[in-house]
């Protein structure tokens, strides 16, 4: 798995993300762009993904070495296919994006509004598969909240119309579509399901076990660079955004610049990171993630903490301070 | 004859799955990569009821969306066929909106008809079908041999009756080999509204079930699901070709 | 003397490719009610797009084609037609294709007079025992006779008839020649008949009509003066002799064969 | 006569496009919903050099998708065209493939063959419109008249010399009309694999990055170049059915 | 003497939807190379059936056809075939009809030779001018003069023409005659002609075979003597005048019109 490139002895790993090229990816291309890959004689190429289920299979099956995907699904995935060569070995998103988003002026600002009202909710929606979680952490009663399922394609238009007053979805994307379709950014209640009570974990870099035994310090490197990227990423989200408009130059970068700081502000750069660092997991969090998921997924196999995510590869704290 | 017709067909699909099963096999690819049929039958098994119930609310949204293709496509196969002028006029939108991925189109119709999920569903599966349907009604009625139209034009008939007893007869051929186009296309518009707009029922759903909890196998028997079914609408358009249009099969001695 | 059929001074050219190709060039016709009429002339000079002329299929460039003395604009219901190639409906019986002419023309048949009428005329042209059958089962010559029961089964007031007997062997059609005198006493109509068969045209017609060779004009008239109860017989005396012979030479003069004298 | 050719079919889309603001116009829908034509041009304007990059890639791999599924589709539908046997074990299977969503196969694609997008693309598009070329090929063989075959049979001809002087040329219009389809649904698979498993080239891409944007005027002007691009390539079609096929559009007098 | 074709014993039923329809009832006919057979009989009797076993469209249910004494499996390239229905593809021009045949038929001549030769026989049809239209552009009898031309473009050893004068009128047909003769001195051929035209019948071959109705058999065969060297006006000699009565009369007895005694 190890190709050295021509000339240069770098390692090509190619990184599989897990969604398209928006402003939260950008810490990787900083991190391009920033030299911080080429200092670990690593040259990465990004992917864009279609979806967590996507990035998972990419790396199980040893196509990409290295990915980003949503714990959650990740968790799921080993239950489904036990021994599958994967693994999380640095979360990113310390807080996951998974959030309800409400408009105020349809009398949604808090958990409890929901009752009584109608949510529209994807199926397939990484957030809707966490609600009811949310829902017996705040003590919300499921009988009197009316769940309108809608595609991600109408889901904010539909809360723009007002067929429904709140959604489930990522905070950072929902909140931009709807000030995108003309909603009053202060009619917007971003309710982060991280902020009352749901204790999961968001998403990850995670690797083909394989790979990862036989160049650990490959994956270190990467992880130190990585590191490096969302520190610079954080300092100056503007340039970092330069590095994605780069690669896309449909995006749009004011747009793509507010998101970025939306994902840092909400998910990323949390006390708990500030003060640890980024990458780790907490193990008595991750016990009582397990058991909020176990409240919404049956598990196939009993849960098991370790399948899941390892600090083995993890480089030093001082390297993953973000400040 | 007719042991004939069910044990080649049949033999067709088992030789598939031996093979698809030995590809599999033999690469030793993993679930996610690609499930084998030995992987379906749990899935069948478990999820029978559901697959029941939501392969019947496929079934018959696919089919009135193809009904509605099929009358749809015949009128304006019929308006393209007769006046070259629409024809011209007509043929280049068509293709443009054709064009178009449905996929794309889903969410423009189901924001339109906010909740019609049967409507919205049958709109889908009707707007992906009709095509191929006027494009073989309008060649079948442009290049009807003068000779033919002559016997009905001779007697003073009108352009409708020219239409039904000669080239609608005449085109009966072509017509159901659209049509058996037409049912592939209407099945895969049935799913598209299901998986991009999900409302909770038909097998669209049942496969962003199994996308939701990565249940390769589940996916998997989805889509083979949907095959089988449209196997079946192939065979009763088989049925209605041998009553309307078995005079056109030529053997070949 | 009413002409029920009326063709003065017709000229017609097909558009072709290579500019137009004229086919008539100064056509008279004219058939009284109840008369029958048949047209002979050399192989591509036009007799054809003459049925056609008639049948309302096709507009003449220049000219009058006239039914009743109403300008033909279009075809009538009223006019039964044999092509010269017998095109039946492959996807029907021999019987429906028949049948085909009483679907469209308005009539007060019920159904099972609609099949009857198919029946007798089947039976009459000899195809009895092949009413169920599909045109591809029959031969050349059956196929030639069901479009001839299809021209008639309407009872059509005018009947063209292009070279309905072509395919078939003499005794086939000498019985189809009688079959055709008898139907028109029983069903009057009035007939414009292409045949290529001296001996039929004289057999069947009141008038011959022959062409010259393409671009066509009306060449030579002949009346025939055989009554109405006509006898294969009637074809070996010395005066069909005679017409036959100056039926012959006009062709040839009509192809060119001879030389034009005043016959 | 080209005057008409150019003028009908140019009007035709001018009255499009002015029925569609109307209808925007009159409901009063915002763009999310439904843009209008005249919202089109801004983002057409802004992104005029990604449209003609991107759509280049589209084109491209949309035409030889479409090379591929008449190559195939040719092949397969002799196949099924001369032996009942083939016909009637390969069409069930056929139609079963063809009635799964191609959007549920792009994944499974994806995934087997890694990183080749170009490919990968050129697969989808060939794998969702074989189909109507196999079949029109096919019923243009199996119902073949006997009389045109005899000719041919008589001379000692081969089946394949039957079906490049025979079958073929008489089967034109309609494998004309198939190929029309063929190039609605080729585009649609390029644009599948684009916006599905995005690897950032295409107009499918560009829709993608208007989505994620929620620049809806941009995901409406990508639609309508897709349309566009269906209706040049529906041209090149016409042009060499124009040269292959003229024969067979009957004028009606 | 060794036969070219030899049909021995045949017979054939086709297989229809109310049972088997035998056509062919024990069928005897032989061709010497070089020789030229005439076939007549009743409509439908099964003489185009005949046809299309000689060219080994089909086989026999029963009994031997045999060229050069092989029996026949399959078509063969060295045969020749007007069929009675003047199928022409219509997106050729006639020409191309015409050079249908040698571009399937293995053949030394040049693209120029092959077209050369296409050209010579149209003209010699009377078809000069007509050379690029297309089918639909064509008289019946023109189209049928086109399919002769196919028939005979590749010099075929063996030459089955069913019916291929029956749209002609009758100078253009005697042409035709005359033409056909002079064809078959310049290229030899060995001929099966298929006819109602008893006078087309004695005039072009050497040997007329009567079928019986359907299902047919060989019901009678007579030599015709007239030399190689023949005119039209060898048709009216007293002999040929006798020689037609007796074909009529035998074809009277196939209809059933008259009693079968020994002829
Ligand atoms: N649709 C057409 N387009 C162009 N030319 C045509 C068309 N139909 C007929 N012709 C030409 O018109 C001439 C007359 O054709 P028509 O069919 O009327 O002849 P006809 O007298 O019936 O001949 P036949 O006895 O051989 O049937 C022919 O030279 C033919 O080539
Ligand atoms: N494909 C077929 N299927 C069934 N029956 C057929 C088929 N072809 C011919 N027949 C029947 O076989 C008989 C003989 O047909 P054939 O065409 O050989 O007659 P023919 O002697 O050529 O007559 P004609 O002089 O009218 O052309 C007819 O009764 C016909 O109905
Ligand atoms: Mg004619
Ligand atoms: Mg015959």
């Amino acid at each position: 798995a190890t190709l050295a490139g021509g000339a240069s002895a770098e390692t090509s790993v190619p990184f599989a993300l897990d969604w398209k090229f928006e402003g939260p990816s950008a810490p990787y291309f900083a991190a391009i762009d920033n030299g911080h890959f080429a200092a670990a004689d690593l040259d990465v190429e990004i992917s864009p993904g279609r979806g967590s289920l996507d990035a998972i299979p990419k790396v199980a099956t040893g196509a990409f070495p290295i990915g980003f995907a949503d714990i959650n699904s990740l968790i799921k995935f080993l239950d489904q296919n036990p021994g599958a060569p994967v693994t999380a070995v640095m979360m990113i998103y310390d807080k996951p994006p998974f959030a309800v988003v409400g408009r105020k002026s349809l009398g949604v600002s808090a958990p409890k509004d929901l009752e009584g009202r109608v949510l529209g909710a994807p199926p397939p929606d990484g957030a809707w598969a966490q609600f009811p979680a949310f829902a017996s952490a705040n003590g919300l009663d499921m009988s009197k909240i009316t769940v309108e399922p809608v595609g991600f394609p109408t889901r904010e238009p539909m809360l723009a119309e007002g067929n429904v007053a709140a959604v489930t979805g990522f905070s950072f994307s929902s909140f931009l579509n709807l000030v995108r379709l003309g909603v009053p950014e202060d009619d917007i209640s971003t309710i982060l399901m991280a902020d009352y009570g749901l204790e999961l974990y968001g998403n990850a870099i995670i690797v083909n076990t394989d790979f990862a035994a036989a160049n650990p310090e490959v994956v270190t490197g990467f992880l130190a660079a990585v590191a490096a990227g969302w520190k610079d990423a954080i300092a100056d989200p503007a340039k970092a955004i330069e590095s994605l408009v780069e690669r896309n130059p449909a995006a749009d970068a004011a747009l793509e610049t507010r998101r970025l700081q939306l994902a840092i502000d909400a998910n990323v750069a949390t006390d708990a990171v500030m003060a640890n660092g980024l990458g780790g997991v907490d193990a008595a969090r991750m016990e009582k993630a397990l058991a909020q998921l176990a409240e919404t997924y049956e598990f196939q196999n009993a849960p098991d903490a370790s399948l899941y995510f390892t600090d083995a590869y993890l480089p030093d704290a001082s390297a993953r301070m973000l400040k | 004859m007719t042991l004939r017709a069910v044990l080649v067909p049949l033999a067709a699909l088992v030789i598939f799955g031996l093979l698809w099963e030995l590809l599999v096999w033999a690469n030793g690819w993993p679930n996610y990569k690609m499930a084998s049929p030995s992987d379906l039958w749990p899935a069948f098994w478990k999820f029978r009821w559901l697959f029941l119930e939501y392969g019947w609310d496929t079934l018959w949204r696919t089919v009135v969306g193809l009904l509605v293709a099929v009358i749809f496509g015949v009128g304006l196969g019929m308006i393209m066929g007769f006046s070259r002028l629409m024809r011209d006029a007509l043929y280049p939108l068509l293709v443009g909106f054709n064009a178009i991925p449905k996929a794309t189109v889903v969410p423009i119709i189901a924001l339109l008809f906010v909740g019609q999920h049967d409507m919205n569903t049958i709109l889908i599966a009707f707007l992906i079908s009709f095509f191929p349907i006027a494009v073989s009604v309008s060649i079948g009625l442009s290049t009807l041999e003068p000779e033919y139209r002559d016997i009905l034009r001779s007697l003073g008939a009108s352009n409708l009756t020219i239409f039904w007893k000669i080239a609608l007869p005449k085109t009966l051929p072509e017509f159901f080999g659209a049509l058996k186009v037409a049912v592939t296309l209407a099945f895969i518009g049935t799913n598209l509204m299901e998986i991009v707009e999900p409302h909770g029922r038909g097998l669209g759903h049942l496969f962003d079930s199994g996308k939701i909890s990565a249940d390769y196998p589940l996916m998997f028997a989805v889509l083979i699901a949907l095959a089988l079914m449209g196997i079946l609408l192939y065979y009763v358009v088989v049925a209605l070709e041998k009553i309307f249009a078995g005079w056109a099969e030529r053997s070949p001695t | 003397m009413t002409n029920l059929i009326e063709i003065k001074g017709v000229r017609h050219a097909y558009k072709t490719q290579d500019g137009p190709l004229p086919v008539l060039d100064g056509l008279d016709v004219s058939v009284p009610e109840g008369g029958f009429v048949a047209v002979v002339g050399p192989s591509g000079c036009g007799k054809s797009t003459l049925t056609r002329l008639i049948a309302g299929l096709m507009k003449p460039d220049e000219g009058e084609v006239r039914l009743h003395g109403d300008l033909v604009k279009g075809p009538k219901s009223t006019v039964g037609m044999a092509f010269q190639n017998p095109v039946l409906l492959e996807w029907r019986t021999i019987l429906k294709n028949v049948m085909l002419p009483l679907e469209i023309v308005p009539n007060r048949l019920s159904a099972r007079e609609k099949e009857d009428r198919a029946r007798e005329l089947l039976a009459l042209v000899g195809l009895e025992g092949f009413e169920e059958k599909r045109p591809s089962e029959l031969s050349g010559g059956m196929r030639q006779r069901a479009s001839l029961c299809r021209a008639i089964v309407h009872k059509p007031e005018v009947l063209i008839l292009d070279e309905p007997f072509g395919a078939l062997d003499a005794f086939t059609r000498e019985d189809l020649w009688q079959t055709m005198l008898k139907v028109k006493e029983r069903e009057p109509f009035t007939g414009v008949l292409i045949t290529h068969d001296l001996r039929e045209s004289i057999f069947l017609a009141d008038q011959v009509v022959v062409l010259s060779g393409r671009p066509a004009r009306t060449q030579y008239v002949m009346d025939v003066h055989l009554g109405a109860e006509r006898t294969l017989d009637d074809l070996y005396t010395p005066e069909t002799a005679e017409a036959l012979n100056t039926l012959r030479h006009q062709i040839q003069i009509a192809q060119g064969r001879a030389p034009e004298v005043a016959a």
